[in-house]
């Protein structure tokens, strides 16, 4: 009866048809946050004016907490494999709000450790794997080049045979931990001449300490606390047994390996679209206009619903293929082209998006949106990274376009 | 490891389980054998059957989720996105209105808030189909703002009598009986108006002071009538009032969660089924000697339209399994019906533009299309009166 | 002196380095105005309910008033040549609110009549320029096809030599004035053979009362007033004095005459939208809801200030191209670049955004704008033919991108 | 017939004559000869020397169209269009905002309200660029809202004693002299905020209780200094009350209108400057085995950039061409400076998506413009004040 018609609104739910997280998940959030506020966030304002972060410390320390190694098996020092609960984690670290320094972080534990993880044999593991979930060394993943931006196919670095070793010569740019990385997954051309260019790339995990190698930190709008670099490799001798996988499999295994990149980019970008949202829907409240709080403006409030509603659209895509992405990982049978899709969609959904959010801030900030004491300008400089890095929005077209044969 | 996957569901990462997807066959096979065959007739008719009502209860796709004591199927809200989501295919945007008017919009306050009896006289025989019904909200003076009615109720010894109007109603012109928003007292605030004071009814078409004053002239959905109606001494008996008397106001922004979920879902499907007949048409279509779709700004607005379709899709199956499990989640149904109404009609207009003049013609079905889903910006609560709800619940 | 201050806002000036219309003008407009307001805007309405309006004595009338002349010789009837007069005629025969009727207009005065009095000799201009200056017949240009868009080059269309005549085959589609025209001017195909496409064409004034012309309306979205239709010739036998402008001359001649079909429908669009902010303003300012005007809610006050902003400086672009295609006509040394870029950016400017103000007009009418009996849906729908006709939206980046190199 | 031509235009359709075209080539090459070379140092010394100001002075860019009785040039608007649009190939926002600061928005009120005294001891030795001027609006609490400044001038017997504070003042750590916007008595409504009781000053910025609190660290903009100013008892004559007491508002409000469209004319040269980056780029830069231009979703992008910025600049000449003839031309000016605004940081971020990760990279000069162009949308009233200006003289 309509006397007991509640019309309380809901405001978080965990159903059955839909379900993503569970209970243990929401524990480990709440551990996560307490981490991310005490041992990270702190720092955050300090690292960020110096634009650099002491690396060993804090590396050790994240690792030390058990969150790089989440994705990862009991045998190397993990706690899973759970990439919900890896996601859990990817959420709250955007509360540090420093999205430099989660670069880094996400460059190695994402990126790099990833690839050892699934493509790497147990000496690999024990090398790079399990040292990085500790946090004691750390990585990164070389694929982009000066000369070639999104396009992997079309990289030049190249490694000749050299009786049991490999020479690698060539250039890597845009390299997240490049300024820094003790050891690199660097991927190059084994076989230039291949028919199939396909087949042309192998991987190897490179130690930055080898002869012939040099790393520079390069200068960006934003991402100022990353150690994002470029690396050169002169004639730079390494065993066969440096190659992950295959002969020839790298351009098989970078595809593979982007479904999670751009899941994990999604899940940082819809998550600090949300944060940013909130920032500025805080200081609208509190800052006055004409003799009003500016959140009391009704076009203010049209715009914060409008991005509150896209923003809750592109979480809902993203843990979609979240969700695909742990099913496939977890032994089901995944469609790959609706995985590819999924994921290629929520990435292209969120990056753009959190850049705008983040404009709208900068924008209800006025003249204090444009002022480097308040962080609004460096969410805005760092979210414009998204619709950039990890394939351009364009690329994600591109490869849409082909699942759908165009 | 927690598992993210429900253990019966055919497809991964999709909510529907094996019984939904043979429902699915068989409302695609309706639509697509029944429906779409004669949209374009109808359309040019400015009305369908009403035997489309009595073939769609026949077929059991007006009670889905009613129980199955009233005849219906007693399914869960999983069964209505699945029907919403065939109806697309059915071209006819009328015939998908009407239908959702009739078992998602009309008839679920019978179901929450009625007597057995009034269940039995209305709910059951328009799970059958025999019955069409409307919903009276909408007034020429009070268009997204329900509490603003002035269509009044005043009590007599055996009942009500109902004076003023309703406007833009669905079904309105065939409709057997309305559920109806009425004032039965003064708000307490102001000048009368305001949110309290409203109550339902349920109205019979036929009684005396019931009267369609005209069919409405549409620039879509031209195969539904909706009409103006207007109420002059209209007497109706106790038995009448549906609810609680003043907990209309109430009772009736619960209906509109149901009402906006199921305009959400209808958009999504409508923007894919737009974007696969994009996706055709750029494959056939040549121009300067090659398949349009082979050009990267037309291949980049199709993965454009299938990423932004795909994306509200998903914030529209969260909104679904709240409703489903019994939750008011206004704030997620306000966002889905601001996103998918936008998103419905971007999608009709870039498609149109991908067909370029033969978009605009009416020999392709893509410019009634258009037209039609240009509605949904506006019915159900306009744009700006979702992003008030949505504001409002963010506590600005 | 700050007292003397006088800040009054402007409302129009005319300057002396961006000078457009004249007083002369101006006195024009005002007869174009009540024109428009006696003679043609009092039937529209029952004009678009009947899909139809008496072509003969509309044709006549507009001819008599002489608005079918302005940019013609008084030789053959015109009172020119002056195509900023052209330009208030089209600025004020927007009052009409019918768009489709507009266009049949248009398409006889810009299209048809333009090309006789550019292209052809005095013979052609006895015969179809002067009695169509007095809206005596009723003319139309032919070039799309139903197999070839935008494509010009692309045209099948073909007219083979038969002794002196030519015989002409094909199909033209989406031509105004093409169910009921006397006459038209078509574009085919003469040396379908030729190594360079562009001299493959050349144009005909055919009359529609030949043997072998069939002429058929078409049911479109909007522009529901105007005799769109598509031709078919089958074995049309024409003598070679038909022929318009020399042989293989074709191409060329539709390059020189888009500019003004794409300046004619800029300002089209351009006035069209400034009608429509105005009618969305005032019906804005009349309708309450939540007991308010709805012309007082902030969002729609930026609304319309958006598409104030936005109408006005699309409407700058076209005085401009307006401004070089004058200068062209006059003689002056105008640079075809410059005239080619202003002309296309000024159609892209504003026939997106023409459409964009109806959508809003038909949005702050709610339901009503939904309805028939309100005159927002025919403006909305008329106005969604700007983007696709007279050259897509994309054909126009495409020109423009060929001036630039790309 | 009537010409669309003036006689003295260089180019057709164009208003520039050649005296204006032999002065564009002076700025351009000053331009790229003394400031483009210097720009990235002095974005990284977060400075430029004063040195520029007299410079400029010298080349007789400070006084374009002051009368030669004050040292300037005596010429119309349209030379300061062409100094504007010609500064921005010395690709320092920071140096073309500073000099506009100081003939564009502080000076302009002396020359029009001035006494010849003050014309003599502040106009003269600005156009020469001995003195640097600048100009105190905005107050840590008064953003947008002239009419809300709380700064106040308390009559005294020999003067006027100032106190409060100035923020987001550019030039306003170097500046010699302010031409400030002062409460001299309390509005005659309401809180005693509100446009009435307001006036201008001139300022010496080495008078005791004249503070520059700190210079500001911006995202953009990094070489021009940005100073919050504050005073305490800041004793000033008589003399230092530029143009009438009382009437500050309506003096300040015409002297934004010269503001904003110097902005205008600026963001429009600064988008064609970044358009013409990006369209040497597409031709040079190859992906996947060809330059990138020849991408059709690179090349439409590029050329909705040329569209817009053609469009744009139509609009500000038509401004430009209201105020060179001293029309209050507030709604164009309102119009062109919204326009622009989102126009200029709209252009530098296609640019840098059509740059991806080079235009992320501070080793090439595109994040610099990204960062610089978005303070158009903030800085001379944000976007929203400018809407609000353009539907109040709508009538809403």
């Amino acid at each position: 009866m309509a006397a007991d018609l509640d019309l309380t609104p809901t405001t978080a739910a965990q159903g059955t048809r839909l379900p993503l997280y569970a209970e243990e998940h929401e524990a480990l959030r709440a551990s996560a946050r307490a981490f991310v506020a005490n041992e990270l966030a702190p720092h955050v304002e300090a690292w960020e004016a110096a634009e650099d972060f002491p690396r060993d410390e804090v590396f050790r320390t994240v690792g030390a907490g058990g969150w790089l190694g989440l994705k990862f098996d009991e045998r190397w020092g993990g706690s899973g494999p759970d990439y919900l609960a890896h996601a859990v984690w990817l959420e709250e670290l955007v509360r540090t709000g420093s999205a430099g320094l989660n670069a880094d972080l996400g460059a190695h534990a994402d990126l790099a450790l990833l690839y050892v993880d699934r493509n790497g044999d147990d000496q690999h593991k024990e090398r790079y794997l399990r040292p990085g979930i500790a946090g004691e060394t750390v990585g990164a993943l070389g694929i982009t080049e000066p000369g070639a931006g999104s396009d992997v196919a079309g990289i030049t670095t190249r490694a000749r045979r050299d009786g049991d070793d490999w020479v690698i010569t060539g250039e890597k740019t845009f390299i997240t931990n490049g300024a820094w990385c003790d050891w690199i997954v660097l991927a190059v051309k084994t076989d230039p001449e291949a028919a199939d260019q396909h087949r042309a790339i192998s991987l190897f995990v490179v130690d930055t300490d080898l002869p012939g190698v040099q790393q520079q930190r390069l200068k960006m709008l934003g991402w100022r606390l990353s150690h994002t670099g470029q690396l050169r490799f002169d004639d730079v001798r390494v065993p066969a047994s440096a190659m992950l996988g295959a002969e020839g499999s790298g351009f098989l295994q970078i595809m593979q390996n982007f479904a999670w990149e751009r899941v994990s980019m999604s899940i940082g970008a819809s998550t600090a679209a949300q944060r940013t949202l909130e920032a500025a829907i805080a200081y609208a409240k509190e800052r006055h206009a004409f003799g009003r709080p500016i959140a009391s403006f009704q076009v203010w409030r049209h715009r914060f619903a409008d991005l509150a509603t896209r923003i809750a659209t592109a979480r809902a895509l993203t843990y979609h293929a979240l969700r695909l992405h742990v099913a496939n990982e977890t032994g089901h049978d995944v469609d790959p082209i609706a995985l590819m899709r999924a994921t290629a969609m929520a990435k292209l959904s969120t990056q753009r998006l959190a850049f705008e959010v983040a404009d709208e801030c900068v924008q209800v900030h006025g003249g204090y949106g444009y002022m480097m004491e308040y962080p609004a300008q460096r969410w805005w400089r760092d979210a414009r990274l998204g619709p950039i890095g990890g394939g351009t929005d364009e690329i994600m077209k591109e490869i849409l376009a082909k699942t759908y044969g165009l | 490891m927690h598992t993210v996957v429900p253990d019966d569901a055919v497809r991964i990462g999709e909510p529907f389980t094996e019984e939904h997807e043979s429902l699915r066959g068989a409302v695609r096979r309706w639509a697509e054998d029944e429906i779409a065959p004669n949209a374009e007739q109808w359309e040019a008719d400015e009305w369908f059957p009403d035997e489309v009502f009595r073939r769609a209860g026949e077929l059991g796709f007006l009670g889905l989720t009613v129980p199955e004591r009233y005849g219906g199927q007693g399914g869960d809200y999983w069964s209505t996105v699945v029907r919403a989501e065939e109806l697309a295919r059915g071209r006819s945007g009328s015939v998908s209105m009407a239908l959702a008017v009739q078992s998602d919009m009309a008839t679920p306050p019978i179901l929450k808030f009625g007597t057995e009896q009034q269940k039995q006289d209305y709910l059951v025989p328009s799970v059958t189909g025999e019955k069409i019904a409307c919903l009276g909200i909408t007034e020429p003076e009070a268009g997204s703002d329900v509490a603003r009615i002035r269509t009044r109720a005043q009590r007599v010894s055996d009942g009500w009598v109902i004076n003023g109007s309703k406007m833009f109603i669905t079904n309105g012109v065939r409709a057997d009986y309305c559920t109806m928003v009425v004032r039965t007292s003064p708000a307490d605030e102001g000048d009368g108006l305001g949110w309290s004071g409203i109550s339902l009814f349920l109205v019979d078409t036929d009684l005396d002071g019931f009267h369609v004053s005209r069919k409405l002239d549409k620039v879509g959905m031209r195969a539904s009538d909706t009409a103006e109606l207007s109420f002059t001494d209209l007497h109706v008996p106790d038995t009448a009032l549906l609810g609680t008397e003043g907990q209309g106001f109430k009772q009736i922004m619960w209906e509109l969660q149901g009402e906006r979920l199921i305009s959400a879902i209808g958009a999504v499907a409508g923007a894919q089924f737009m974007f696969e007949r994009g996706l055709e048409y750029s494959r056939q279509r040549h121009a300067f000697g090659r398949p349009i779709g082979s050009f990267q700004v037309q291949k980049h607005r199709l993965m454009d339209i299938a990423t932004r379709v795909g994306a509200s899709r998903r914030l529209v199956y969260e909104a679904c399994d709240r409703w489903n499990r019994g939750e008011y989640a206004i704030n997620e149904v306000a966002m889905v019906k601001l996103d998918t109404a936008q998103l419905s009609f971007w999608v009709a207009d870039e498609v149109m533009q991908l067909f370029g003049g033969y978009g605009y013609s009416q020999e392709f079905p893509i410019e009634r299309a258009w037209r039609d889903s240009r509605l949904m910006r506006i019915g159900g609560g306009t744009d700006e009166v979702q992003r008030e709800i949505i504001s409002k619940l963010m506590g600005l």
